[in-house]
């Protein structure tokens, strides 16, 4: 069995700071990480690769530096990793980095047939969770979102039996591979790797796949002028006007403070109050 | 992250600007999702939001309506009706019974290719992200995730779709400039749910999916329900007690768990307090968790990081306690106790309960 | 008589969540050997006031608490216990712990 | 198959990345582990970098390297409780290439000079945690870490494991470190805009200020307060013996907060985003505290062999150059064909003794103690001092030479002359 797993390098959006004047964002300090969502995706796959035997390829679209994601994805137990990155790329929107990871992916299956892609749900620095469906539909696989486990796969058959989750329920779903799954947060928890992964990460050298390389002929289906959509302004949320009122009281306390908080709350909104009330049956 | 050239971009070898087969896209449209023979309440919200765009641009604002035959799907058409919408484009056929993404991204772009809306919403549902996924790609259109407000450049009769970025430290304003229709997926919670108005009626326009099971590959063998599996449902909870880091020990959660008993409230937490395991991920608040728009919104030791707050900053009435009086978080909450949280939270149960009882005697 | 500056309570916790941690659970690092020696035979409880994380507490029983989610990986409770010698300290996990941005 | 290279070096910071540079470039297999996710990503400086040491090294440093700001400017600051007397010493020749002084992000730092150790040819592991040595008899023969697998061997081990240097310690190499031999440091990092820095301190381009501070602000214990300019941060700290905060029941970070709510100290702090904060101890018990350096197989380098030279606040240079002799003195055993046994590994503290290093250790071995046992030092003196200033400076009708001999009455109220000479002697002694 041969997984891609689809990974991104980003920002650890929690360390974001945006300069107050100017609304730019200051990267000094933010570190690069992998996507988050992105390691419930490996680890599954490498569990299954563990259970079914197999390859697993660590695929990513991004800057030379985006090199250190997929070394980490190595040091975890994935086998190959490879890096397509080409200035042609820049500006890419969802669809156009779903086209070169697409195309990517066709490349990777010349060399080994591919049986599943894994993706994380989305990432934590675009969160838009539309490559992992784009992926699909361009390379003609099966679609599986939100999938919180992988309950069996049949070789022989091609068939793979998962968990879905939906809006008001999970649902079990039963598909043929080749299919691109992406895997909900809280699936797994990845592993702690061997010192003869970290070794082999550090010494592995990744594939380094341009434009070209990656199977790209037509420029103009990447990068800026493969985005059908263009971000016209970013801004910083506006601040409420006004702010919280402080419950106060002599003494500071608590009992007094929860009472009077009460009281004020309740002549304010007396809908509110009306919305308790019904709890006291 | 681009800044916006203002070139118009070329697509492929065809188009060089907005070409007259675009421009015959016209209207807006609401994917109405269901799912066992209830609406999703985001679908409303959009009908309330779409309602509004369609009004500024002079068109007709149409719901989706997908889904096997019979009297409830039909019956989503009106609901539809009663909340904006001047017609429906109904598909019924019995392989749309649960959703899969195969016969449903089929039908949705088999729609849009012939009746050629300009603008497309869908929920930021799991169902909705995975089939405006699908349908962008297919018909090589522009999508915008995970939107919180929505605009048209009435010029360019171009949709402006406005989402939280970096982690909601930003908002980016996004435009699909020379495709049709544009995509947006808009969280759940954030616009506000229209009055309806059952006077209201419209036009169903009935189309067929054409397509055989033995055509989609994906089947469902079973669903599990929630309900069964006791999972919070967070994002519509009228009342929300909510913890962060200021709760400083995992066992201190109690104090919430018995203020959300008092209330029959739901439990929310922050990033770092899900991650650190003291409570269920389901229950993050914030911008990689739920968006909730509770009457009542409690938060105690919650700093009110941009994170958290673009989750939860829409509810109607939050009441925050803190111990640090320069906490963000009584930048945005109407009403503020500046303590610990540890002390406060059991004695805050013991005046909602008393409340309670007061109410009950006199009810 | 000198002028005392006024300083407001200092929350640690609040200084804290300015720093980025992969907080390894289930798996502290540090921890009491014989708590009977903190509650019945150490007088100053040290680690309780120069800990700079706060990760140590005093319990109105007498006891000594540790929880290592927020240290900062100093050494100080450590050393500081050095005439009991009643602290088990070990680095965490590879990768795990405290990640300063800046040092 | 267990793996084995020439030389282990535990710990990438500054004096293990020295000691695994030099190794690499004399071709030696390296492997250099790290426990932090990255280098620096568990490493805690004020920070100031001294160029010397890392010039000798690497002497294209500046070309690449992530410095902040170069020092102009060095103030010196006595604080009581709400004023301080200051020396500022400001000089253009400060201003002339190449710099000697710069603030730096130790974080940013670590992971660019590790960048030249990999490109060099040693192999870096990180998140990685050193768990124990592996020892055949009392000889190093490699390290045990925390992953399966873990074992790993090489003919020497170099130990630039930091201040808590636990692996020496487990392997009975040296004793716990005591409370009097450590200073704590606690330190925020402020965020503002860079014309802001600017303005504040009355610079521009990459021009930094240093400000070092003792005073009413450590509360009578032994130890000092500094701020540094970045580029767009300020780094803000106070460090004190930690016996010190153990015999007096303070808290660090209760002492780090009232320094910065001090009227010389909050305006400069003024519109900053506080975006980390951070501790760590600091080895300063001086050259009677220095540990073992060496054994069959294995060297200590850096804060883990306690090289501090605690009065002139010099850390990193020396953690830099005590790695490069380490270094040094196992390629030159190399070369000669001859073993990592203790015998010869004495060659490195030969080498040590001989450099600045030992010398300038050497030279303040005494501070301490003068320091430990003679309190007034951080104590009264501070106090006089402002109190003199103040006589002096205001303005009162009170004639110049009725307020020196009221400042010579305050002075002895509180030492007595004898006391005052006794003290100036001291100094004197410790400092020679």
């Amino acid at each position: 069995m041969h997984i891609v797993v689809c990974i991104k390098q980003v920002p650890d959006s929690a360390q974001i700071r945006v300069h107050p004047v100017t609304n730019t964002i200051m990267r000094q300090g933010v570190p690069a990480i992998v996507n988050p969502y992105d390691l419930f995706a490996l680890e599954e796959a490498l569990k299954l690769k563990d259970k079914y035997g197999g390859r697993v390829t660590v695929l990513t679209m991004g800057p030379p530096m985006a090199e250190a994601a997929l070394r980490k994805a190595i040091s975890y137990g994935a086998d190959d990793a490879v890096l397509v990155t080409d200035r042609a790329f820049a500006g890419s929107d969802t669809l156009a980095t779903s086209c070169a990871l697409a195309s990517a992916i066709t490349q990777i299956h010349k060399d080994m047939p591919v049986d599943l892609v894994f993706t994380g749900k989305q990432t934590i620095d675009g969160d838009t969770a539309q490559v992992g469906p784009g992926i699909a539909k361009r390379l003609n696989m099966q679609l599986l979102t939100y999938v919180s486990k992988v309950r069996s796969v049949d070789l022989e058959n091609h068939e793979i039996t998962v968990e879905r989750r939906s809006e008001g329920g999970v649902q079990l779903l039963k598909t043929s591979t080749p299919s691109l799954i992406t895997v909900l947060e809280g699936t797994n928890e990845m592993r702690f790797a061997t010192m003869t992964n970290m070794f082999r990460a550090s010494r592995y050298q990744i594939k380094v796949w341009n434009r070209e390389q990656a199977g790209i002929e037509d420029v103009t289906s990447v990068g800026l002028k493969g985005s059908p959509t263009v971000v016209s302004k970013v801004f910083a949320p506006t601040p409420r006007a006004v702010k919280a009122e402080i419950i106060q009281c002599v003494g500071d306390d608590p009992k007094e403070l929860s009472v009077t908080l009460l009281a004020k709350v309740f002549a304010k909104y007396p809908k509110l109050e009306k919305e308790i009330a019904k709890r006291a049956v | 992250m681009s800044e916006a050239p203002e070139v118009k971009k070329p697509m492929g070898k065809k188009r060089i600007e907005l070409d007259d087969r675009l421009k015959a896209y016209k209207g807006v449209w609401v994917f109405v999702e269901h799912e066992r023979g209830k609406i999703h309440p985001v679908s409303l919200e959009l009908l309330g939001e779409g309602r509004k765009l369609a009004d500024s641009l002079g068109v007709e604002l149409a719901g989706v309506v997908m889904g096997l035959p019979g009297e409830v799907t039909r019956s989503f058409c009106h609901e539809a009706f009663f909340h904006g919408a001047d017609l429906c484009y109904l598909m019924e056929d019995a392989l749309l019974t649960d959703y899969r993404n195969e016969p449903f991204t089929k039908g949705l772009t088999d729609l849009v290719n012939k009746y050629q809306p300009e603008i497309l919403l869908l929920g930021a549902t799991t169902l909705g992200r995975d089939l405006a996924g699908s349908v962008a790609t297919t018909l090589k259109t522009g999508l915008t995730a995970d939107c919180t407000e929505l605009n048209v450049d009435l010029d360019a009769r171009s949709l402006l779709a406005t989402r939280p970025t970096f982690g909601g430290s930003l908002l980016c304003t996004i435009q699909t400039l020379n495709y049709r229709p544009q995509m947006a997926t808009v969280r759940p919670r954030v616009m506000p749910m229209p009055d309806a108005d059952t006077a209201r009626t419209g036009r169903i326009i009935e189309d067929t999916l054409g397509m055989f099971e033995k055509d989609i590959i994906t089947k469902v063998l079973e669903f599990i329900p929630d309900a069964m599996q006791d999972k919070p449902q967070l994002p519509f909870a009228d009342i929300i007690i909510s913890g962060g880091r200021g709760m400083k020990k995992p066992e201190n959660f109690k104090l919430i768990w018995d203020l959300a008993k008092v209330l029959g409230a739901e439990v929310g937490a922050t990033r770092p307090v899900c991650q650190a395991g003291w409570v269920d991920l389901e229950r993050q608040v914030g911008q990689s968790g739920k968006t909730v728009r509770p009457k009542l919104y409690i938060a105690a030791g919650i700093s009110g990081a941009i994170q958290h707050r673009v989750g939860m900053d829409a509810s109607d009435v939050i009441i925050a306690i803190n111990s640090d009086p320069n906490a963000p978080i009584f930048d945005f909450a109407h009403y503020g106790i500046v303590g610990n949280a540890m002390t406060i939270l059991p004695m805050l149960t013991e005046a909602f309960r008393a409340h309670l009882a007061t109410a009950r005697k006199a009810g | 008589m000198s002028v005392v500056v006024k300083v407001p309570a200092v929350k640690v916790e609040e200084k804290l969540f300015q720093n980025r941690y992969k907080v390894d659970s289930g798996r502290p690092h540090i921890s009491i050997i014989d708590e009977d020696k903190c509650r019945n035979h150490c007088e100053a409880q040290a680690c309780t006031v120069c800990c700079p994380a706060a990760c140590w507490t005093a319990e109105a029983n007498g006891q000594v608490t540790v929880i290592s989610d927020g240290c900062l990986e100093c050494g100080t409770c450590r050393i500081v216990c050095d005439e009991h010698r009643n602290v088990a300290w070990e680095y965490p996990r590879g990768g795990y712990g405290i990640l300063f941005k800046f040092g | 198959m267990s793996e084995k290279f020439d030389v282990i070096v535990v710990g990438a910071g500054p004096s293990g990345n020295a000691a695994a540079l030099r190794l690499a470039e004399a071709g030696l297999s390296v492997l250099q582990i790290e426990r932090g996710e990255s280098p620096g990503s568990k490493n805690v400086q004020g920070a100031i970098l001294y160029s010397d040491a890392l010039e000798k090294l690497i002497p294209d440093f500046r070309d690449d390297a992530p410095l902040e700001r170069h020092v102009i400017e060095q103030r010196m600051w006595v604080l009581d409780d709400n004023s301080f007397v200051g020396s500022h010493y400001r000089s253009d020749s400060f201003n002339k290439e190449p710099y000697n002084r710069y603030t730096m992000i130790r974080a940013q730092f670590d992971k660019w000079f590790s960048e030249r150790v990999q490109k060099a040819g040693a192999l870096l592991i990180c998140e990685t945690t050193v768990s124990h040595l592996l020892l055949d008899g009392q000889r190093v023969i490699g390290v045990m870490t925390d992953r399966q697998g873990g074992e790993i061997y090489a003919d020497a081990v170099i130990l630039a494991d930091g201040v808590n240097s636990l692996l020496a310690k487990k392997a009975g190499f040296h004793p716990e470190l005591k409370p009097k031999n450590v200073a704590l440091a606690v330190k925020e990092i402020h965020f503002m805009p860079q014309e802001m820095i600017e303005q504040r301190f009355g610079v521009k381009g990459d021009e930094g200020v240093v400000i070092e501070m003792v005073g009413k602000i450590t509360k009578g214990m032994m130890g000092t307060g500094f701020l540094y300019t970045n580029r767009e941060s300020i780094a803000i700290g106070v460090g004190c013996m930690l016996s010190d905060f153990k015999n007096q029941k303070i808290t660090p970070y209760e002492l780090l907060e009232q320094m910065k709510a001090h009227p010389s100290i909050q305006p400069m702090l003024e519109g900053g985003e506080m975006k980390e904060y951070t501790a760590h101890l600091i080895p300063e018990g001086g050259f009677n505290a220095i540990p073992n350096l060496y054994g069959d197989g294995w060297m200590i380098v850096g804060d883990a062999g306690m090289f501090v030279n605690a009065v002139h606040r010099e850390g990193s240079n020396l953690a830099m150059t005590t790695g490069m002799h380490a270094a040094d003195t196992l390629i030159e055993l190399r070369s000669e064909g001859k073993e990592f046994t203790s015998a010869n590994l004495k060659r490195y503290k030969a080498r040590l003794d001989e450099s600045f290093v030992m010398k300038d250790m050497k030279k303040y071995k005494n501070m301490p103690d003068v320091f430990h046992t003679n309190p007034q030092f951080f104590n009264d003196y501070p106090d006089l001092i402002s109190q003199a200033a103040r006589t002096m400076l205001t303005v009162d009708g009170v004639d110049k030479k009725t307020k020196e001999k009221e400042i010579r009455k305050s002075f002895r109220q509180r030492r007595s002359l004898f006391g005052l000479m006794g003290d100036a002697f001291k100094l004197w002694r410790a400092f020679e």
